[in-house]
């Protein structure tokens, strides 16, 4: 095990995994020579060059689409979105090209490819660059989603994503990059999508989230701990596949479940879950699921308003309590 | 900018001989092309009539009075040279060897088509055959290719892209950014607009202010023009193309210059519209690849009447073989329904969220 | 009262907002000389010339962000994408460019702009051309979502939506072109968006749906009666702003929900909807709430598998049963 | 193609005399294009200090190095033409006529800020300037610019749209969708590229295998290039373009060369990752448009020390002032927080859906 920031964590996994398979590449903006906006392929260029690591001009909807025409001949692309809110230019390529290819073509095209870099808001970014986009991409059939919240996790999943036959939209955060943590070293570890892992374990109430939100609904079960309330945090880590025996086991145990999501609430990832549960757990619940996700506005400039717009482990208390009925 | 103009036409007129020598393409390998052009237009000839008695269903855009184009451009084509196109796409299908039968059933939704039915006529895949689709978001094929191309510089290899699509296409950003890419990493890529004049009801000259080699400019990839019904004329430019860009020589753009002798699609009429009767009639009549090649090779004495009679029988058979063999081949099974979605059996979590219960990634 | 179809309602409906307010334009691919790729602006061209009945190139980035930018310019822009499926290469500029605008400026800039196309699937058009995209639209708020099922609720929708200050993503069906029926022929027929429309009353059941589905619900629920069970079709007709009441209304009085939508489930409008239930109207729900979507897999072309992948009668029928616990 | 290249500065050492008389500004007109640029550089600066201390937060781009580009093409622009433009907008908005204040109090994220404290420094709006913003995501603009012109023409107005872009927005798809639309219905369009040679760490010519005024080829309309670091050159320009495109000459496009001096944004480094030290270095101190003009207006005796000296004290104490005011103002309360998301309130239905309960259109 080695401590090191999600940023690393994740340079680690795209460094093994190019070592380990040659038909691996990376491009995006800035990914080669200035290191990666966020500076996530730091050495890359060196290490692999400018065939394998490669600076895109700012064209989303064409190097996504030259990724999947890549992957339709045999590449295992990773392209790099500097933030999935420029993926927006792109998304006719995921959808309707990556997601498709192999179902239209009768499994002759699989397109093994990952997409990836921050989702969701950093700080004072505003409406244009702080947007939660796993709704985007979960919605439509044959695109996996994944979310990692600490830097094991970075690791192990963008590994697995990298490995995957299916495109994944693979969504980090922003302020996730210098968090740090325990990363195991080996070159296999790698972490199954489709498994949530329990962040915390509790009987009362279950937290449910992914991405970022995982430290906020940590920071709320303390909290809620010091009330002698024991909170199940449950962390996703991949929204499709999605792992429905975990969310119910753990509402089984508690009957009650809060979902916490940074972004917008309206056909959000946790009204699918909360779908799911009120399905398949109805006689467990003994509350309605609730839901703590940012505020259904785009998201504002000011430090005052921004701070009104995002989840808060204060917001994750006041729910947690509501379906506690305290 | 690196633009020659080949207008093929005015060349031929102003040069007089023989016109198989002209281009370097034996009599024999003209009564190829004549034949495959032949095979096509009986081919889609036989897909309209399907339609109309309801075998073949959804969007089915005929190729006819194009097959020059397909022809002259993918027959020079090496096997393991990759072409990719729109949703007018049969006969480019069949050109690069997808078999009539794989092609016909697959517009009949047949298991044993060539997308196992799950594709229909806009989405027709052959691996094996590097024929890459059948796309139809007008110019998501274009950023494809480039893909392609650059998996063969990445590896090495000496095959090209060939990439189709239709003057409509060009107005589409992912176009620009597409070859931008190709030319600034220097792709074995060739860009290929069938020019067919329109874009379902809208005529090119209403939506560019510039005729279409100028599209390529700002990219500095060399641009040509062709004309597609001399078939010719279009074999010698894509074979010399090629071998260029199987060279090393970077990424080009032809202006195809052909014309769609039907509608947009089935329910488009042929003319009355937004081309007028005349016009259609005329370039039916006068411009037609097939009359084009069986007049010079017949004046050349290299075919006669029960020849070309010979030939198009053959291709009917092939055709009719084809449409039997799709008529008799079964539909997909429900167990087909999930199948391809992804790519594995999934271990763990639920890939499949519908709720039915019916799918094995549930 | 006129018989009429939805198509032609569409068409009188522009028509007549087009002579109220000169300020209204028809902009998109074969509006004009075409009359319309499904004939929706028939004879458009000829009553208001080709200022205002507008053939684009194939751009629909650019035409998209040309409406975006004409509206805050003052005017009042229609926007046809010929289908929403190619739409996916304008979303950037619905959700960054209209969807935000006026609130990044502060109420400066509202954007009155209505998006209107067929959404979802047709006859045998397979994967690229089937998607139901009202998830895509509804996520990000600033953007209202429209989807009128009947030739009436066609006409008044879309007056309404016209005459709205906000972007309105305006959601038809291509299946529904030729369907007929009754349309008030009143120039101030406008049905105000957020109302929804109790299509058939009934007490034991609700069937709560949007757009093409109504008639599947309908069908239905003529079934179902047949079985002595009577259902309510609530047809929400617009997803954004959301007729909340009626639908809490309807299940406080059923007990039971089965929403019924044509597009995918994951993360779907059914998916919020049911939240929404069973947060507002836990205690009232004798049985969870059920869905009918489409199969969870891109739209096969074959007859045979379009079948099975699209929302049928009888599912509802069985998903009905189900809730009653039949 | 119709393409012209103003190279300014070739023709400025050819032909000799009185710069302000060669390119028909008079010198009080020059005294007044210093003052603006001077007045962006010092806000700029304090910007730069407002930021280091936290007072500014999020992304912020500076103009600084480009004043030249901003006055010499906006300047000349009446009240009633419309600027857009993208994220590095702050002294566009000043040149525009958005008040200092209100731009400073945007950046603090102020109530009073041109966009309430809405949009930050990516997106200052003022509708009464007609200013239209402050867009980020890279090309977005464009479209929305030919959306305007569109406008002006459907009215019957004699207005023109200038709308900026950087160099790394013409690889965007909606550049080239724009710009064909703009062509094609001949919009009053004025397509600027502030050409810093650099798209962030991206040189333009590592991206691009032509020269940027090769980019509007395609679409047949009229380029240009001018050197953005010479005002009264650039304001000429500007000046003549828009009485052509006033006229109904239909849109261009201009190759504004011009350098940034500063990072890409407050976090990227001036010099040494992408740009060596030597050519920032060479660049600022060499290509200054501030202080090629205050030569010319001193070799031409119509400034002198203490003149200079008044200007920049006036216009910094106009900065200092806004920074005052930006510091007094009030932060946006929580009423603002679900204000103009939607134009009105709604009667039926819920608009907003976070389940919060706070919101007036729950
Ligand atoms: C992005 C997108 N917009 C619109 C359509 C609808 N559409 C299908 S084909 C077509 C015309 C294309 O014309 P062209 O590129 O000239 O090809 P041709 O049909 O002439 O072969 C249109 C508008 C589409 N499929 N995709
Ligand atoms: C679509 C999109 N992709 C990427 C970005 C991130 N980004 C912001 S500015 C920028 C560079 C733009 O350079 P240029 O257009 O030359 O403008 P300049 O910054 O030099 O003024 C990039 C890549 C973005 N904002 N939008
Ligand atoms: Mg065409
Ligand atoms: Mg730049």
């Amino acid at each position: 095990m080695a401590m090191m920031t999600y940023r690393d964590a994740l340079n680690a996994a795209l460094r093994e995994e190019m070592e380990r398979d040659p038909d691996v590449f990376l491009m995006g903006e800035e990914v080669a020579e200035y290191d990666g906006a966020y500076k996530v392929s730091k050495g890359l260029l060196d290490a692999f060059g400018d065939k394998r690591v490669v600076d895109s001009p700012i064209s989303e909807l064409g190097f996504a689409g030259l990724g999947v025409g890549a992957a339709m001949a045999g590449l295992r692309p990773v392209i790099e979105f500097m933030t999935f809110n420029f993926a927006f230019l792109a998304i006719d390529q995921v959808i309707n090209s990556a997601s498709k290819m192999m179902y239209m073509s009768d499994g002759q095209f699989p397109i093994p490819i990952v997409f990836r870099g921050p989702t969701g808001a950093a700080l004072q970014l505003s409406a244009q660059h702080s947007v939660s986009c796993e709704t985007y991409y979960v919605h439509s059939p044959g695109c996996k989603v994944v979310t990692p919240a600490t830097p094991a996790d970075a690791k192990g999943l963008l590994k697995a994503a990298i490995r995957d036959d299916d495109p994944v939209a693979f969504m980090e955060g922003e302020l996730l990059y210098n968090f740090r943590g325990e990363v195991p070293e080996d070159d296999d570890y790698v972490i199954p999508l489709g498994v949530a892992d329990l962040k915390r374990e509790g009987s009362d109430v279950s937290i449910v989230t992914h991405g970022k939100m995982v430290h906020i609904a940590m920071q709320a079960a303390a909290k809620l701990e010091k009330d002698g309330i024991q909170a199940d945090v449950l962390d996703l880590r991949s929204i499709r596949p999605l792992d429905v025996d975990a969310i119910l086991a753990s509402v089984r145990k508690t009957n009650r479940m809060v979902y916490v999501e940074e972004g917008w609430s309206f056909v959000g990832v946790g009204a699918q879950v909360a779908h799911i549960v009120q399905e398949e757990a109805f006689d467990h619940l003994d509350a309605p699921v609730l839901r703590v996700t940012q505020a259904d506005v785009p998201m504002p400039y000011a430090k005052s308003l921004e701070a009104l717009a995002k989840p808060t482990a204060e917001r994750v208390v006041d729910a947690c309590n509501k379906v506690l009925y305290r | 900018m690196a633009q020659t103009r080949t207008r093929t036409r005015g060349q031929e007129a102003a040069s007089a001989g023989d016109p198989f020598e002209r281009h370097g393409v034996t009599p024999e390998r003209a009564l190829e092309l004549l034949r495959e052009m032949l095979l096509f237009r009986r081919f889609e000839e036989k897909a309209e009539e399907a339609y109309a008695i309801g075998k073949i269903g959804g969007f089915c855009h005929l190729h006819i009075g194009q097959e020059g184009a397909a022809v002259g451009s993918i027959l020079p084509l090496r096997q393991d040279d990759y072409v990719i196109s729109a949703y007018r796409e049969h006969t480019q299908a069949l050109a690069k060897g997808v078999k009539p039968d794989a092609v016909m059933a697959e517009l009949y939704g047949r298991a044993t088509g060539a997308s196992g039915g799950k594709g229909g006529s806009m989405h027709i895949f052959d691996k094996s055959a590097r024929f890459m689709g059948g796309h139809g978001i007008v110019g998501g094929q274009v950023p494809l290719a480039t893909g392609i191309a650059w998996k063969i510089k990445y590896r090495g290899e000496d095959s090209v892209v060939v990439c189709f699509m239709g003057d409509a296409a060009v107005n589409q950003g992912g176009f620009h950014e597409a070859l931008n890419m190709a030319a600034i990493w220097e792709l074995p890529a060739i860009y290929v607009v069938e020019n067919n004049e329109y874009g379902m009801g809208t005529a090119f000259r209403r939506v560019s202010l510039t005729d279409m080699v100028q599209k390529a400019s700002p990219y500095g990839i060399p641009a040509t023009s062709v004309d597609g019904q001399d078939v010719l004329a279009t074999y010698a430019h894509f074979r010399d193309l090629a071998a260029t860009v199987r060279e090393g020589g970077g990424p080009r753009f032809v202006d195809l210059r052909t014309y769609r002798f039907r509608g947009h699609s089935m329910s488009d009429p042929v003319s009355g519209t937004y081309r007028a009767k005349e016009e259609v009639e005329h370039r039916t009549k006068d411009d037609d690849p097939i009359v084009h090649l069986r007049d010079k090779l017949m004046a050349g004495d290299h075919l006669d009447q029960a020849g070309l009679e010979a030939v198009d029988a053959e291709v009917r058979s092939v055709v009719n073989a084809a449409a039997d063999f799709a008529d008799q081949s079964p539909a997909p099974g429900p167990e087909a329904l999930y199948r391809h979605v992804w790519a594995h059996l999934n271990p763990n979590g639920r890939l499949c969220l519908d709720g039915r219960g019916e799918s094995p990634w549930r």
